[in-house]
């Protein structure tokens, strides 16, 4: 909201000025959660500053933006995190998440082989997985054909909703 | 007793229910939706599981992922709050189903006070007093002028499944009544997929008064005194209090001798609300909540008693620790409800908490799962916290209340602060003459804007 | 009643007597320094006055500063907190010759009880058991060895004018005795400009016990039960709590009916602690406090009843409200002295505090001026604020606190809260079985290191 | 504390910003909970600042770094102030503050003159003002010659300590 005052107070150099640049800032703020954000060089200088506490509508009405986690960690750090599991393995980009609460299985039977190992070729909807919730056994599909890169999860393990499972690439 | 216990919920009650099974010796589970991942009550748990996305039917109303959540973390009990799955019957008997305590009543009675109607004559059986009307559900037009006739107008035409002030009309004269039936019926079919309704005395200027009750199941029970929530919103209660500022000692000991006489014939286990209208030295029954109530908190600063404590001991087999005898109301407790609203257009108000400072000192409870940095999430209601003073009268209660008011601080959203400091300095409030449509008024006549 | 009342104090104990005024409809006067301008007590008095610079001499010590602040404001009576003026009966007489009431002791009472020989004088005049010991100052030598092998060794050589374990010496046997004489005089002529000692029994393994008291200056007196403040650091009190794990009913009742007793012959007026220590069930009388105490929200808790609220109103003229048999002491509370100090150094640390978050729920005080952003001046006490737990029993109050400490959180300093985190877990504490050595003990061993 | 590393990484050639340092210098400060970093080199100079200081100690270990008053006016603004009296008055340059409480009188007694009026010169020691504490009347004398200019407090006023009272120039 107001980067784009900013970029309108920049005139006086305007040639020298690069919107890219204060772009970059400004995204760089918001990303990092800072208040401000200063540059000079020389004539230069570029200051880019969020409100303290800015609500979250107003920042993530601009959809290049990324979502303001400002100062979220701070707080969650503040607060004693007991369960940094959650947070922590929901990182891995593009893998299949969990749709449910439960068990993981990867094998039919306790005896038989599993379902897939990394390298295995998979086709859209084969059976990758089991998951017991509530002594029944749900499959989980591969949604799309690949090849499986990652087993995130082990045999027996519980898993929370949107946990990581595998990845296909 | 419990190993563990998990929490099948959020907010300020999961940390209420937390606080009691951690001063117990209990071992916590927290279950969150997504969009819940900061809160309070999952930073505070021994373990956190995450059960589904934000809309509550798919996370804190999914009843095969809390159950499984319980299978991969061994809680051999589950606390369901207020809300929620609070008062679902099958909710209690799959738990049960599954070796795991429900900490709530039977089944049986969840099911019996769920339903209007039932709940109304099973209170009528019990001796609890009812509102006069139908005998159930009024299917025929001239039976519904008979029974209005006989109840007296003006006569409430309300829905049998009906919640929340839907599906309820006046019938001020016999002329309206015909018409009004058939709003509330098209209203109610549409709201709650059942079109019977059935007939009540309309009251003018109730108050809304509701005794606790707590019950081992084994046919023990007590009752701890009232709570006057007449200051309502939109059907929603603001402000609680106890004792109520028009009941005398006779009058509370009557209605809670009936109400706990009724408990013990019906072994009612666990806490419950039995909730009534009261005008003119009379008690209507509403309806029986079965589950801990968001204003539990004013009957404990009243009596010493921890109701959540009281329910997990109950659920895990004891006896009722105390008798009537033993319960001694003393001073007055006041509660205040703070949402996150604007305090004179109620618009939500949800978003980041940019400074929070909760007011400390003597006879002063703050039941709050907001933090400073907590962003208060859209897709739940708009509780912050809630503001309870003790004092040991009325006058020192109100007093209290003021100074606590002006120290509490939230910013970076809007809260109903304004809303109860304007209130604590009322003439009426200050006297407590006040009925369930004060509030409402006072709204409408633009006091807070 | 008083209209205006002007707090001669800053810090956690400003802002409880702010409170009780408030709630009184009292207004309120607010001083400080000039380091203290962004102290919540001036930013929640009605007004506030800035009356020196940051040396306490020069501002909470400043008497004709506090005279004047009264003058310009109209505020007539000053309650002076704990420490600074507190206990200086030159300025309770001050304020009367100025017109303004003195929210505390006769000034011939704070006069009394200041000077530790007089004191003693009284308290056993009065019918207080005392520590065995010298009648007064020892003047000679030979007296010295005749009054300690009639008490018995170990002795104590303690300064006339002492406090805070300066002036102490301990002799062991007759042959250490006259070199403890000689040290102890040099250093109390040093730090008290008074060179004057007297011998007292030495206790192995006492604990720390006082009893709170509460007269109306017109013969009326109570006690409220005692608090158990064993736990010190450099004769500083840490966790005080109430009942003493170590007293039975009997005992209790005893030595409060003979306090009680003495205060009524004494016509005491105020709020009064008598301290003693207590070893093998005999109580000795060690000092009374003319004043109220910082551990005072422990007795609160267990009673009910607002010592600074009495205060208030016996410095006003009225009389004590209740009877000994009125006070009626319930369940078991506990305080916690949060410092900002590390927890095992208890190094000072001032300085901004950048996240502050307070426990909430059943039972649970909080009396603390500090809030988030609020810098603690390097130039006054270390105490960030106290929390206060209240339970129905010993069990339910450690169970409590522990569970509160484990919710609060302080950061941008350091504070003592791991300190007691690791004290609610340890079986000396949990046993109720310690004595005033017992945590210097614990330190020295490195438990927290 | 990496901030050397960082004076280090910067390289005299860096014409124009770079906006990956500045992103690192943020990077830094949120995982370290600075208030601010800033760094300077030649005219080059970047500050980055964020709103929610964590431990202060971190920051104003190095001198040369302003002390992270980010969030202080925030929180002060938080807790209502009722008496911003005190904060308002006292932002006059170089004016003679009051050194006691009291109530002030510009006259020696009720029907004379004023001491001073706006306009009169003074010398070292002139009696000013009176300050009355205790029924004490304490003479305020000027602390230096000159002319006074202004004078910030009417007739039986009440002053704080510190509070300013005239000026002198």
């Amino acid at each position: 909201m107001n980067d784009d005052d900013k970029h309108k107070k920049q005139d006086n150099d305007a040639a020298m000025i690069d919107p890219k640049l204060v772009d970059d800032l400004a995204e760089i703020a918001v990303r990092q959660g800072l208040a401000e954000v200063e540059v000079r060089h020389g004539d230069l200088r570029i200051r880019v500053t969020r409100q303290h506490a800015q609500p979250a509508a107003a920042v993530t009405a601009q959809a290049h933006i990324p979502a303001p986690i400002a100062s979220a960690p701070a707080a969650s750090e503040a607060l004693p995190a007991k369960n940094a599991a959650p947070a922590a393995a929901s990182d891995h980009p593009g893998a299949i998440r969990s749709p449910m609460v439960g068990t993981v299985y990867l094998r039919p039977e306790p005896n038989a082989d599993k379902f897939v190992e990394i390298g295995t070729e998979v086709k859209q909807g084969d059976r990758v997985m089991l998951i017991e919730a509530m002594k029944t056994f749900n499959d989980i599909i591969a949604p799309r054909a690949g090849t499986v890169t990652a087993i995130l999860v082990n045999e027996g393990e519980p898993v929370e909703f949107g946990e990581p499972l595998f990845v296909i690439e | 007793m419990f190993d563990k216990i998990l929490i099948a919920n959020r907010g300020e009650i999961a940390l209420r229910i937390m606080r009691a099974a951690k001063e117990l010796g209990i071992e916590t589970v927290a279950v969150c939706s997504t969009a819940d991942k900061e809160a309070m009550h999952v930073k505070l748990a021994d373990e956190a599981i995450c059960i589904g996305p934000p809309a509550a039917r798919e996370s804190y109303l999914n009843i095969p992922a809390l159950i499984a959540a319980c299978e991969i973390t061994g809680a051999d009990a589950i606390h369901p709050g207020y809300g929620f799955l609070s008062e679902n019957a099958r909710f209690a008997e799959i738990c049960q189903g599954h070796g795991i305590t429900f900490i709530g009543p039977k089944a049986e009675h969840i099911r019996i006070m769920g339903d209007k109607i039932e709940a109304k004559r099973t209170a009528r059986a019990l001796g609890i007093p009812c509102v006069p009307g139908s005998e159930g559900a009024i299917t025929d037009d001239g039976e519904a002028m008979r029974v209005a006739k006989e109840i007296g107008f003006p006569v409430l035409v309300k829905a049998a499944s009906g919640g929340g002030g839907r599906g309820m009309k006046v019938a001020r004269t016999a002329d309206d009544l015909l018409n009004a039936i058939s709003t509330a019926r098209s209203e109610a079919g549409a709201a709650f997929g059942d079109d019977s309704v059935y007939l009540e005395k309309y009251l003018e200027k109730p108050r809304h008064i509701e005794i606790q009750v707590l019950g081992d199941g084994q046919g023990n029970a007590v009752h701890l005194g009232e709570r006057d929530c007449s200051l309502q919103r939109r059907h929603q209660k603001v402000w609680e209090e106890s004792p109520s500022p028009a009941l005398n000692a006779a009058s509370r000991e009557s209605i809670g001798e009936i109400v706990a006489n009724a408990m013990r014939e019906l072994k009612y286990l666990g806490a419950g609300t039995v909730e009534f209208l009261y005008e003119d030295g009379e008690f209507y029954f509403i309806e029986m909540n079965t589950r801990i109530q968001v204003e539990h908190p004013v009957t404990e600063m009243i009596t010493g008693i921890d109701l959540v404590n009281e329910q997990i001991r109950i659920a895990s087999g004891a006896t009722l620790g105390f008798t009537q005898n033993d319960v001694v109301l003393q001073g007055h407790a006041i509660e205040c409800r703070i949402n996150a609203e604007h305090h004179a257009t109620f618009r939500p108000s949800p978003g980041r908490i940019d400074y929070f400072h909760t007011p400390g000192g003597l006879g002063v409870r703050v039941d709050s799962a907001a933090y400073q940095g907590y962003s208060i999430p859209p897709h739940y209601d708009s509780l912050i916290g809630k503001l309870i003073v003790h004092g040991r009268n009325r006058n020192e209660a109100m007093l209290r209340l003021r100074r606590t008011l002006d120290e509490f601080i939230i910013e970076g959203i809007d809260s109903t602060l304004p809303l109860f400091r304007s209130l604590v300095r009322d003439g009426d409030i200050q006297n407590g003459d006040y009925d369930i449509h004060w509030l409402e008024r006072y709204l409408a006549a633009g006091a807070l804007e």
